[in-house]
């Protein structure tokens, strides 16, 4: 992708429709941390295409002054890895919900990931279904009271990060609606990873699933409840800065620094580089309230190629062999006669 | 007038090589036809597989046909009856005697006459030829197994291998009665199996084994000659109507100077486009094996959103599949080629048979009013147009498009007249001007009423595209009730609107009179030999043909207006007769349908067409 | 004959509250035709909302609307103008004043005129009722807001919530108008807010001192009153035509004595379909809220094949996603209603209208010869006779039948006569014997053609289906061409069978004469209405009505046949017109057609009837 | 699910249509298997429903003397989420090719796999689609040359005890065509399970994909290649039964015992239920050459409630506390008015 210095402010990605999303709807912050993220990311406004599906959050490409398609349901993935497959020149960006991306669109959603086409897939994660009022969706937790789950729903959700992982995937981040720092800082590593980039957005359905992660943003406890990790930097969180991730037997835990012998020294540096998927595993499964839940760019394994440039290179390569150059060679090789 | 029993053109032969799946008979019959086509025959080809990777050996379920129909005039179909069939097992004999010529010749392999083999194929005595009255046909049992093994007895092949060429040993013997040469069969040989010298000798040994057996056993039908075809003058090749409709895909592409991209998902009898397209990287040809069809047709809208020749092929139940993503396509007014290779339904139905029964499906099979425009291939090389026309109309009138074909013509070959590319037409996609800074992604052409394509990339053409009802020239979301109405009549303008760019219907045969043929697609050949037939027995019969199903072609009633009776044929049980019923309903229709998973023959199209003109 | 203007029935009264979307119009709406019900009169009502969760505030966009028809004769639409607007804005007196009728009354909230909100509604001017023409109307300017504030301002409640009940300030002054009692709303506040009596008490407040206020001014148009409509007698509630589907199924499964499951995934406007079989636990339905619309008909035809009375529901594009698997429904003869809640398309289209133009993909949408039955509701309240309708063909006939309603009847309401579960029939689902140790799984009554079901889980009947061709009686795989031509014919027969179970085609109005009606679905009531208007102006019209697609009833060509013009008329460019031609093609049919997302009125159908009519 | 104490023999479960796959083809031995397990599962036998999608595999209904779907391609999952639903008393069993279940079928795999619906779900992973004579699939080795493929594929495979643990899998177990008695075994095991169980099945395409899991089966280094691992056991393998599995860091490698000091106490006991899937990932991840291939029950968590159960539960609670009874009651409940 080209990237060249041009200088661009969010305005730039503002198109000129009236944003319809609800007051006090998580995806306005995402929204406009995206049009940051672009701005700051310094590639040509007209090499960005946003594919989206159905749902609320799918509504975005109509808020972007970028090249956007406004799919349909669940085939944001599929539309999304044709334009990329089709033109890798271009930035696409991909919007789904819940629902779009785990739904109906879990098919392509984990086939993406396994291509591990240079995507960037932002999933709004409200555990519910907006665009539709109020249905759970695979991400609600058991138990949840919906429209259609009056006694509380009987299946257990997925993770996001784990299908992510569970597909083979390369890049996963995760981040919350109403933190612009850690959102904007993930849209740009994303963005520059060459592979399918997943970032799980926790946002909040003001209308249909309010405060679902009002435990995790809960402005007291935030500091104690979330963990950004950063690559390379070692994995310490807490109002007082004084609690870390160790090592417990095959797996990990919660240590406070000064206490029961633990010293800085025992803190796990986060390695997002990590082939295994084991230990980032570990990280998207932590939970309150034994774990803070983890932000930040979780895993991001760079392969040598994506799937849209390998294409490129098996065709070039190809070419570069055969004798047949245009249709003409083509339709007179092998076995022809002439009839006079 | 009399009905004549014997309604073989006697200047052609057709030709059943019958065996059980793993005998070799595709292989058999394709060399028999090209080498037949580089003699300069015009022919048809017809394989009939079972369904089965491996069906049961012996069985009349396991049996695989190829059916060559060759002659020195322009050959219509491959043929309802076969003169010379060639049986390598009971089975065989079982499953195809009955399509052979009354009086015909079977070539059989006695080694096979095993009492347990008989069995197998459900015969109830030693005896098929008394069993299934075959009395007056002129039968050859040839002990072909035997004569296989002891030609190769000291090649120091294994008893596997050597069993395997036995089909080679039968293609001998009728290249002998054809009087055709080997060297084709030799080169192919030695190019296949180029890294074992052994295996290229020992199937030469035994090809020229069973045509000298031949030759020494003089029992044979008499050997004739088939001369050339008179078929127009030009460079030719063998081209099956899937790998026809592939280089038409790419033909198309590159006449629009644009890349061609196909996401496709595999299907019977529809996998050898992808397959075929699969392998033309040399050609640039992006190919995307998605995860199902509907992946298949997003990303191909995908590409197409990114400014490419973008196609989907499939068959019938992936048909199904991608209608959803089909309306998106017409909403976003995007040019898209859907192919469709028809096959026996509903739902799984007969995979591997043919039928034309996916017409409604492609005119009716979406949500709301979504008009897209149809076309159908009638011949294997003529897919090669279609899929040609099939694209220009995508991208000159920014629309999807549905080609129509099926197992038949998927799976049959014939001559392939090689065009000139330079010949072929220019295809204008409609782009926008890049430098258009005030671009409106629905700002139409007067004349199409296509909207402007702007490529993604294009600076200051920045825009938004989807699935909700789009504003007449912003192309904004609207909810607005006229503007809805107004959509909705422009894209079906749009589609009739090609009636300006595409040929009128003619008419073969007589060009009024007592009765017009009616067909669609792939029955082109059988109608054609009717019409033939008939009008030798002094009928005045026209044939007109339809490549073009929406729209259709402007002329039609003035030509339905010519004949006292219309007789609408068709592989389904009367979707393009209901059709018709619909555009032009001031006709009677009769109708001739068949779904049985195979197509017309010629006698039950001329029996059909005598109760219906004599009827009343 | 002259054509009069104003066409509204003086016993009957159309209001439409209309507002923002946060507004609570729905609430308001339902509140006041509830009372109406309640007070025995006929109704229908249409609700119409923007397609976002929260367009933006004050916009024309953003406009939620409740419409309710009521009076003491049948009434047969929620009306097409109405008598009496409330607008809670500029934006909601903007969009709706043209659809008040003239000389009508509108109370608007004065308070809301402000510059800013005329600005948002796209007024030009300070000066709505000029700008608008609404000179003549009967126009009430109170200050809704400032009252309510006024009314609650010692209730120790937040400005917020205050305003949140202007709603009910409005609703107390229509209640003024039309005598209504509030002891409905009233024990309605104490159930909603059980937990929060403040808020009961606040909404009591304000609908008093709305309908206080009512009376106070006296300026109001004169209150009259409705008497209750000679509608049959009976134990009747309100219900909207989603639920009513939903207990169709119920009650069909309970007449058949077999669980109920269904199968589905959430899609506007079926959702509530979903949503309701969901709480109906108490009655041991299945519900599986599936991944996608494939494994919603997947899962359904799962439990099908285990033996219960299986349903989808969905809406277009829904429909499209499901074609595949009808098929392997139609082809397995599996028992299977799918309804489909029919709104604007293609594709994702204008997903909160109405249209009816699902019909073609309903009967054709599918490959391969595929037929389905069909019926189709065409009031609010006769969806639960046609969901119990569809269960009882499937059942007795086993094949999948779609049932077709649309947004306009999912969404409106209307009084529902009760029934008794003992004087609905009983459904006899052809099961198998289970004793019957000689299972044929396509073994076939003689009348209906349906095969025998056998349930997983009985001894000695272990059989296998599937998508592939079957053959007859056995139900074993078979490619066998003659038995595909048989099967294909049978699975026709059996729908068009039906006939034999179902009313014959009856008209309403004149019984023959100048033009005949045709309408199927939910146009119903327009039609019924327009037909009323033109017998009164001395036509000779009748009004046939379709709920039965596929088949058709016998008697349809001897209906038609007895009226000079036949004028079908639907809210699409012409499907049923199209499928006519094909079944009866000896008629020639003239078409009323709008595709606007929005139902006919009632003045539109009476002016196209008398330009055809008078036409020539 | 009733279990009687019945006499079956594998033959009672052999319906009379002759077996139509390719001689050699690996579907032969499985299909034996699967009966042999049924038939020592003392199951009565009309309680089995076998579902199938398309493919060479899912043919297999029609040789069962079973209940039997053949569905439509990758809808089996589905299908037989139905039939269990509706019947929990069924034991069902969905029978699948990598393309049927992880291609085109890919949404309902995983969904099923979440929701843990009691089904036994057994996936014929011969890498290739068979059945449409030889195109690549989701789990073919990148670089697989292949009829649409003919310059190798670009596309990284999935595997898919990596996708079951993804989708929060609760039961995943692997076995190779031509080892009958670990094939029995895990069938039965999976029978046993309450909820979804996977079971991959390692199986050779003789005609399109000839030889592609030789290297694992090959006699005479099988022993070495293989593990075959039992909850409760310790890893050992080898042909002198001297190798095992021992922890190394955060991860896993092999040892010999006797050498570099390791003893056999150091071989880590396989715990196939322990709720977390990290270990379970490893051995399901586990490669030639540095590691063997492992068979066997690699996970078996056993949750107190499958989805089909609970549904069975909800229903039975709600009805115990509803008034409404049936569909007079429903209809006259609420507000209703009489009209004389
Ligand atoms: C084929 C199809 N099925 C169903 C729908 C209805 N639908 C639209 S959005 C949606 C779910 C939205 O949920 P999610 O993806 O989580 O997005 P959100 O609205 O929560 O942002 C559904 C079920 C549709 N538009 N198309
Ligand atoms: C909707 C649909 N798409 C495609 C096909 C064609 N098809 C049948 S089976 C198959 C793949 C088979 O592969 P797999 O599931 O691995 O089974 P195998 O034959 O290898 O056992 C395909 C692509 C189909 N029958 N239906
Ligand atoms: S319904 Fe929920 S997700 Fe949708 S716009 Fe409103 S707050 Fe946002
Ligand atoms: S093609 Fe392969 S998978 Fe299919 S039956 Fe033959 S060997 Fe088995
Ligand atoms: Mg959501
Ligand atoms: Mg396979």
């Amino acid at each position: 992708m080209d990237i060249k210095t041009i200088q661009y402010t969010p305005k730039d990605f503002k198109s000129d429709q009236e944003v319809r999303w609800c007051p006090g709807c998580g995806d306005h912050a995402v929204l406009n941390a995206i049009q940051r993220a672009m701005a700051e990311l310094s590639i040509p406004k007209e090499k960005f295409a946003v594919i989206s599906g159905i749902g609320c959050s799918s509504r975005f490409p109509y808020y972007m002054n970028t090249y956007g398609f406004h799919g349909i349901h669940g085939r944001a993935g599929a539309i999304a890895s044709g334009v990329k497959v089709a033109n890798p020149e271009l930035c696409v960006w991909q919007i789904t919900g819940d629902g779009d991306a785990m739904a109906i669109g879990g098919n392509h959603f984990i086939h993406e990931i396994r291509r591990n086409i240079d995507l960037n897939v932002i999933l709004f994660n409200n555990e519910i279904y907006g665009l539709t009022k109020g249905q759970y969706s695979p991400t609600s937790k058991e138990g949840s009271k919906t429209k259609t789950s009056p006694f509380g729903t009987v299946e257990p959700p997925f993770k996001p990060g784990m299908l992510v992982l569970g597909a083979m995937g390369k890049f996963f981040a995760r981040t919350i609606d109403n933190n612009i720092k850690v959102t904007v800082e993930v849209m740009k590593e994303a963005a520059k990873f060459r592979g399918t980039s997943v970032v799980e957005v926790l946002q909040n359905c003001v209308i249909y699933n309010d405060q679902v992660f009002a435990e995790i943003s809960d402005k007291q406890h935030k500091l104690d409840r979330q963990l950004v990790v950063e690559h390379g930097k070692k994995m310490i969180f807490g109002t007082n800065n004084d609690k870390g991730i160790v090592q417990d037997g095959l797996g990990l835990k919660v240590v406070t620094i000064g206490q029961d012998g633990y010293t800085e020294d025992d803190i796990l540096v986060h390695n997002a580089h990590d082939p295994n998927p084991y230990i980032h595993m570990m990280l998207v499964n932590m939970q309150l309230p034994e774990f803070p839940v983890v932000f930040g760019v979780i895993r991001a394994v760079q392969e040598e190629h994506t799937y849209d440039a390998k294409v490129e290179h098996q065709i070039a390569s190809v070419q570069s062999k055969s004798v047949i150059k245009n249709m003409d060679d083509l339709m007179n090789s092998g076995d022809t006669w002439e009839v006079k | 007038m009399t009905k004549k029993d014997n309604l073989i053109e006697l200047e052609k032969v057709v030709i059943k090589f019958s065996g059980d799946s793993g005998d070799g008979m595709q292989l058999t019959g394709t060399l028999f036809s090209d080498t037949s086509a580089l003699l300069g025959n015009d022919l048809a080809t017809f394989p009939d597989y079972p369904a089965e990777i491996r069906a049961p050996q012996g069985t009349v379920g396991g049996v695989s046909g190829f059916q060559v129909h060759f002659g020195h005039s322009k050959v219509n179909t491959p043929g309802d009856y076969a003169d010379v069939l060639v049986a390598m097992n009971p089975a065989a004999l079982k499953a195809s005697s009955k399509w052979t010529r009354r009086g015909g010749t079977i070539i059989i392999d006695s080694d096979s006459l095993t009492e347990k083999n008989l069995q197998k194929a459900g015969y109830l005595t030693n005896d098929p030829i008394e069993e299934d009255k075959l009395g007056d046909f002129n039968i050859i049992q040839a002990p072909i197994s035997t004569l296989t093994r002891e030609t190769l007895k000291d090649t120091g092949l294994d008893a596997k291998s050597i069993i395997r060429s036995k089909n080679m040993f039968a293609l001998g013997m009728v290249f002998w009665m054809f009087d055709r040469p080997m060297d084709h069969s030799f080169e192919f040989f030695e190019k296949k199996f180029k890294k074992n010298p052994v295996i290229v000798e020992a199937n030469k040994m035994v090809l020229k084994a069973g045509y000298n057996y031949a030759e020494t056993i003089e029992a044979l039908t008499p050997s004739f000659r088939v001369n050339p075809a008179p078929i127009p003058p030009g460079r030719y090749r063998t081209l099956s109507g899937n790998v026809s409709t592939a280089w038409g895909l790419i033909a198309a592409a590159e006449k629009a100077n644009l890349p061609l991209f196909l996401g496709s998902y595999p299907i019977t009898p529809a996998t050898e486009i992808l397959q075929e397209l699969s392998g033309r990287k040399d050609l640039g040809v992006k190919v995307f094996q998605a995860e199902d069809e509907i992946a298949g047709i997003c990303t191909a809208i995908g590409a197409s959103f990114a400014g490419r020749l973008a196609a989907t092929s499939t068959s019938g139940p992936g048909l199904a599949l991608k209608a959803e993503a089909m309306g998106l396509a017409v909403i976003t007014e995007l040019p898209l080629v859907i192919v469709n290779v028809q096959r026996g339904g509903p739902s799984t139905g007969l995979p591997t048979k043919t039928e034309q029964a996916d017409l409604m499906q492609a005119l009716y099979g979406r949500n709301g009013e979504s008009p897209v425009a149809i076309v159908a291939a009638s011949s294997p090389s003529n897919c090669f147009d279609y899929a040609f026309e099939a694209s220009r109309l995508a991208l000159e009138y920014m629309t999807p498009v549905i080609l129509l074909t099926d197992g038949y013509l998927a799976n049959g070959s014939e001559p392939f007249r090689i065009p000139k590319m330079a010949e072929l037409p220019t295809i204008h996609p409609r782009f926008a001007d890049p430098s258009n800074q005030d671009y409106q992604p629905y700002a139409r052409d007067e004349k199409t009423l296509a909207r402007e394509w702007a490529v993604p990339g294009t600076p200051g053409q920045e825009h938004r595209i989807g699935g909700l009802e789009k504003m007449n020239i912003t192309g904004t979301v609207s909810y607005v009730p006229e503007n809805h109405q107004v959509m909705v009549d422009i894209r079906e303008k749009k589609i009739q609107g090609m009636q300006d760019s595409i040929p009128e219907l003619s008419v073969a045969g007589e060009q009024e009179g007592d009765a017009l043929f009616i067909g669609w697609g792939s029955t082109m050949g059988h109608l054609a030999s009717a019409t033939h037939e008939l009008l030798n027995r002094g009928y005045k019969v026209g044939h007109a043909h339809f490549n073009y199903i929406n729209p259709l072609p402007k002329n039609v009633a003035e030509v339905f207006g010519r004949y006292k009776k219309l007789i609408v044929c068709e592989l389904n049980m009367g979707q393009f007769a209901d059709y018709l019923r619909i555009k032009h309903q001031d006709f009677k229709y009769h109708q001739i349908n068949k779904v049985q998973g195979l197509p017309f023959t010629v006698q039950e199209l001329v029996d059909k067409f005598e109760q219906i003109v004599e009827g009343n």
